[in-house]
């Protein structure tokens, strides 16, 4: 498949980097058209305490029959302008295609359903699981598991899938440990070589799934790596400053499904949406406040200034005073987005008034926040481009994200206690130690010492560990 | 750092604090600015020289050390990078006492199998659990991520005496914790079975005919200490 | 006790009227002043499914322990600039008012370890239940009920409570069916003379209760009376046009907590609320989307726009995936509450334009939002005190209700469907039957058939029936 | 309103067609301006007068009204106010062949219990459920809110046949909820006890071993149609 580098950015202006619009709009599913205007909530649920086997896949269809109806009736009440249905599989809807294909084609009814009976613009977004790492060491790119994820992309896609998406793990086998020690050089490689080798060995065969479809090959996420980080930093096992410096590294590895053609909408729990947006121009996924339900988070606000979908993560179906969950967190997007739209329809002045109030609420706040403004976006976005290569590419956008942080913390607003200023230095000497050469990098890395990773699923010779 | 004397109370003192700065040995120069002075290796070879029994050096010194780490981190003064290092430390002084405790095994505050349940891949949660729960003294046989009852089993079966522990992440894996709980009462009905992990709690663990339930690890080393009080 | 009377709008210009300002601001619990720019989160939890009685009460107060220090914490992580929290207060906990003080004294002593420790500006509300109707016919000013009442209001004030709420139920005994029938002579007569006159009875014990205190007599909400009809609206049981009625009507039941002394701010799931704050300038709470976990609405944003605290109404304590549910809950307020603080701090205009887009964003698509657009509160408030007496006032209302929603409908952006314009008709055609004199009312409601109703409660004698 | 001839097929129909529409009577002028004309009343007179079987005045005239004003009121067509002058209008209709059924009981599709559970006093969704119940057949026999179990059992023995159901609005009730389906289970091991109320789901109706569930009043007649199919 044909690769596409990204020399400039598609967004160069930060005034230019407002929810709701993206220059590469996509339209799919029941007339739906994403980053022309409007911004869209986007659903996800998934089941409450109970098994999937074979022998409860009725009571699992049954679930998602009832979240469905439950979701989309609010929908039409609530007249949203459009809607996104996301369906994550779990792990053994995935290692068995055909349950997760057959809940795919159960969602798809509803929708047209709802669709031929409202007029509710819709689409479904399926995200197969990354379930590769069943076995262990990794293999990647054969073996059952892999296959079982092949078939998964096909079966979805023929189910009526309108977009194609994953949360992959390419890297994790040396990115985990990583995370705990708060080691720079080793996440380096685990995003910006393992995790961009992985990912563009892996978009090539969603490509292919989803050519001559209907369905889009969207967009990829690195919550295994970034949003773990997000979660331990909320938890305050590690510092926030690291969990920034995670983030805005994480885009190197997920721009590379857009350099290998996917076209958007990205996945919600993508933070580094922003700058993937800046630098592709497709429009993207997030989630904030309203996704509380499924994580808590510093950037419940500022997540939504660059949203063209707006999303809850996920959240189990469980009975709340006022409804089922999904319902209740329908609802909650819907209000959410009815605000950014009616401010968009004041003009691109208004709507960047309500922008910079939902960046300006949080940025200060925590260093998650601030390397998420608009300016700091476009930065950071900026640095990636003008490097060559993931690994280059990785680097920079280390450096870039600590001058951010070091200029915001010294002259600008940002708020950063002792011990984080304490870990920017840290993570500053880390930085000046990484080689500047890849394979010196890697070796540097100590990946042999990792004991699920296979070198061969990231095209690493034995000998260069 | 603590006055340098000779008395054997400051030497644990030292080791104490060395496990707390992550200060393995003379070479590391961890804190800045710390290289070739004595880090834990040294002091406990100084404790020995001085004759200072190996339990001493080990519950005074080492799990001293690291229980305050541990204490600091459940109050959030310190991130896990930092009881990462501290653990590494009190290693280093535990491969020198080894061989003293001549072929029986280290003294314990028991053994714990810990691992998480069938189809869970999650393990973060899990790793931190065990290790903290090694630096309040436990033996931790970890048995790892999608563990299949039959495997519980087969560890506790080894280590009759433990405790256990079962994490889950996924609401649909939580099922699976019920299930390996039923396997272990199986064999062992009186087995102290705590479990953890994001979207358990405490009326899911009774459900299930857990033991009890914590959310973090300083909860998990107290809720221990309650349900198999050290001899 | 004096009573106050209202005859004047303390605010008559509906751009005055906006979120976290009210004319008369109240100070309380630790540093904590309502309305004086700020909007602050309020937090509601209530218990998972589980008994209370004498034998779980150890269990109740775990729940409860654990439920305030997870939220308080969440609140001193996201540096929210202060906090109220509320216990409302389940029927046992009223009856037997030992247990519910027990509560209270315990998230007293939370709240003040958190404002000790982390400076936390933070303060508590206590909502005894109203469970006079436990016993049929209800006695209402007597009987073991009404006597565990009055203790419960001073044990809650003793053990800390900074202000003391009710949902009071005075009238129900004719609303309930006269809600289903849709028949509003029966409503008018419920909340303008029934309702009316219990709550001037009731809020005089309340005042005397607080008297000489540090607890404020707060306020009071139609809840059981316009958020059941809400409720039934939105599940299509009954028509909006009539929920939207009973929901301005029910302004002159609660305005008579304030004119017997209440200072604010209101109960937050009086909707009742901003009509409340143009004639009387108290603070007020209000919920929206972040309450659809209590219950959903159409309502989510246009109910923020004139909120001084900003609440969830009630969530479970239930585990959800990203943290137990009232957490989730406060963070969800938490940014809601950034978002409208940040803009305010950009000076009134700005404020202003968020409030707009808030009230535009729900306006238009429901008679019970069209009838909180700041000029329609304002218009709704006017006729209220330009009229005398609870029962002209109703009438007063119920009738420019009406206007506002034919005028809106036919040449302004109120979208109603065929069946809602059959009934806004329905509507007009019963006010026009409705006696504008007290006693003909009251006669022609028939409170003779309501099994349940002592008219000697209401100051009504027989023969007037 | 349908064209008006003498066939009793026809007349059926209109009282059907007056029930719907809520007339009761000539007098009434629900519709607007139908005043003086015949209502269920003067239908079911007609009928009666033309032999028509009380049994099937009921069945094909009255209920049959209803029950399309049931399936309206569930596909979101018309409001409960509807609802309840179409049940006004049926129940007159209903006096009227009473006597006729002599001293029997009306014919039924069942007796139905209903109540909400202790502690609750939440009645609005009970009440709708036991109307809609009514208009599909069922004889209604309505214990009101704060039922102890005793009082639901001693209804329940008046009245052996019949079918139960209970209403929890509240999570603490959700507790008197199971414990009312626990006493009925005692005296009455299979007796159909359904349950509902809007924290109530499935999984708790299982939980507690009540019958089934039903999230709305026509789901609620469904389900009973499963669970005691019309004899
Ligand atoms: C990190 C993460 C991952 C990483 C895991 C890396 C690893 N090596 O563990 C990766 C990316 C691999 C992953 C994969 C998946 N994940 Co995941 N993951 C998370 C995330 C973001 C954080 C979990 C975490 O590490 N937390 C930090 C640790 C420190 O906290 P903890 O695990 O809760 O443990 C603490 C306590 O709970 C306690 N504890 C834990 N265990 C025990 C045991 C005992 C005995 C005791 C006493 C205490 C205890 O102590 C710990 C320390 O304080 C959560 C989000 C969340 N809200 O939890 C989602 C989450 C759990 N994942 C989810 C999902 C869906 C998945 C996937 C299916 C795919 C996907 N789309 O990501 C796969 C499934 C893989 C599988 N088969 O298990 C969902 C679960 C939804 C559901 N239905 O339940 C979550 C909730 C995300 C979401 N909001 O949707 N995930
Ligand atoms: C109206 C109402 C009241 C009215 C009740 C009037 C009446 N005569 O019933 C009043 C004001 C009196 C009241 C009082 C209280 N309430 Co109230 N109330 C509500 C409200 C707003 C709506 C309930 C309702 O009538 N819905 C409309 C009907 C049609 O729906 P439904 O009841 O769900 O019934 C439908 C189905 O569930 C089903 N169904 C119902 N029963 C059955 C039975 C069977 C067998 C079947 C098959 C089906 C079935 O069919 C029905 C028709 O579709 C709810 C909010 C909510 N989200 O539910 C709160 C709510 C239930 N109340 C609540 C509370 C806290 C109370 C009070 C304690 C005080 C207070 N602060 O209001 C008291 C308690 C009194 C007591 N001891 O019971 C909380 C409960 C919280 C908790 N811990 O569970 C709620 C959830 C409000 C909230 N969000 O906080 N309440």
């Amino acid at each position: 498949m044909a690769v596409r580098h990204y020399t400039n950015l598609t967004i160069d202006r930060s005034e230019d980097l407002i929810f709701g619009r993206a220059p590469h709009p996509v339209t799919c599913g029941h007339d739906l058209t994403i980053g022309a205007g409007t911004v869209y909530p986007e659903i996800n649920f998934t089941l409450p305490p109970m098994e999937v086997t074979e022998s409860t896949m009725p009571a699992v269809l049954d679930q998602y029959q009832k979240i469905i109806d439950g979701v989309c009736q609010r929908a039409v009440d609530l007249q949203v302008p459009g809607l996104v249905v996301e369906f994550e599989l779990l792990p053994p809807m995935t290692i068995e295609p055909a349950w997760g294909e057959s809940i795919v084609a159960l969602l798809r009814r509803a929708l047209d359903g709802y669709h031929d009976k409202h007029g509710l613009k819709i689409a479904l977004r399926a995200t197969p699981t990354d379930v590769r790492d069943g076995e262990r060491p990794v293999r990647r790119r054969s073996g059952r598991y892999w296959e079982a994820m092949r078939d998964s992309f096909r079966r979805c896609v023929s189910a009526g899938a309108d977009m194609l998406s994953i949360e992959s793990t390419g890297g994790k086998e040396a990115s985990d440990d990583a995370l705990l020690q708060c080691d720079l050089q080793t996440m380096l490689v685990a995003l910006g070589v393992l995790g961009a080798r992985d990912m563009a060995f892996l978009w090539d065969e969603i490509g292919e799934a989803c050519k001559g479809t209907q369905c889009l090959s969207a967009g990829d996420t690195a919550c295994g790596f970034a949003n773990t980080a997000m979660v331990l930093a909320d938890r305050k096992m590690i510092p926030k400053v690291f969990a920034a410096v995670v983030r805005t590294l994480s885009t190197v590895r997920t721009l590379v499904a857009h350099e290998h053609g996917a076209v958007g909408p990205t996945k919600d729990c993508a933070y580094e949406g922003p700058y993937i947006k800046a630098i592709t121009g497709v429009p993207i996924s997030l989630e904030g406040k309203s996704a509380a339900c499924a994580h808590l988070s510093s950037i419940g606000n500022i997540a939504a200034a660059t949203a063209d979908l707006w999303s809850n993560e996920s959240v189990q179906n469980v009975r709340l005073l006022g409804g089922d969950a999904p319902v209740v967190s329908l609802e909650q997007l819907a209000y959410d987005c009815r605000l950014m739209n009616i401010a968009a329809a004041d003009g691109a002045d208004a709507a960047r008034m309500l922008r910079d109030w939902l960046v300006r609420s949080d940025a200060a706040l925590d260093p998650q926040a601030y390397v998420l403004t608009p300016d700091n976006v476009i930065r950071v976005a900026r640095a990636i481009v003008e490097a060559d290569g993931a690994f280059a590419r990785s680097r920079e956008t280390i450096a870039v994200t600590l001058d951010i942080l070091r200029e915001g913390a010294t002259d600008g607003p940002l708020h950063l206690n002792d011990r984080e200023k304490h870990w920017l230095d840290m993570l500053q000497m880390q930085l000046e130690m990484i080689p500047t050469d890849e394979e010196a990098a890697i070796k540097a890395a100590c990946l042999g010492t990792k004991p699920d990773l296979v070198p061969g699923a990231y095209e690493i010779d034995d000998d260069k560990l | 750092m603590t006055e340098t004397t000779d008395a054997p109370k400051d030497i644990l003192a030292n080791i104490a604090q060395c496990v707390q700065t992550g200060k393995a040995d003379a070479n590391m120069n961890i804190p800045m600015g710390s290289k070739g002075q004595p880090g834990v290796a040294e002091w406990v070879d100084q404790a020995i020289a001085k004759d200072v029994p190996p339990q001493t050096i080990l519950a005074e010194g080492l799990m001293a050390g690291l229980q305050v780490i541990g204490k600091k981190f459940a109050a959030n003064e310190v991130f896990i990078p930092e009881v990462l290092i501290a653990a590494r430390a009190m290693h280093a002084g535990m491969n020198k006492l080894k061989p003293l405790f001549a072929e029986q095994d280290m003294p314990s505050r028991g053994t714990f199998v810990m691992g998480t349940v069938q189809g869970d891949l999650h393990d973060i949660g899990k790793n931190l659990v065990c290790m903290l729960l090694e630096g309040a003294g436990w033996r931790i046989i970890d048995v790892g991520v999608d563990c299949a009852p039959e495997k519980l089993v087969a560890a506790i079966k080894e280590h009759p005496d433990c405790a256990v522990g079962l994490s889950a992440l996924l609401t649909t894996t939580m099922v699976a914790m019920g299930k390996a709980v039923s396997a272990i009462r199986e064999s062992f009905p009186d087995k102290t079975v705590i479990v953890g992990g994001a979207p358990v709690t405490e009326e899911f663990a009774k459900e299930i005919g857990a033991s009890g339930y914590a959310p973090d690890p300083s909860a998990a080393i107290d809720l221990l200490d309650r349900l198999q009080p050290a001899a």
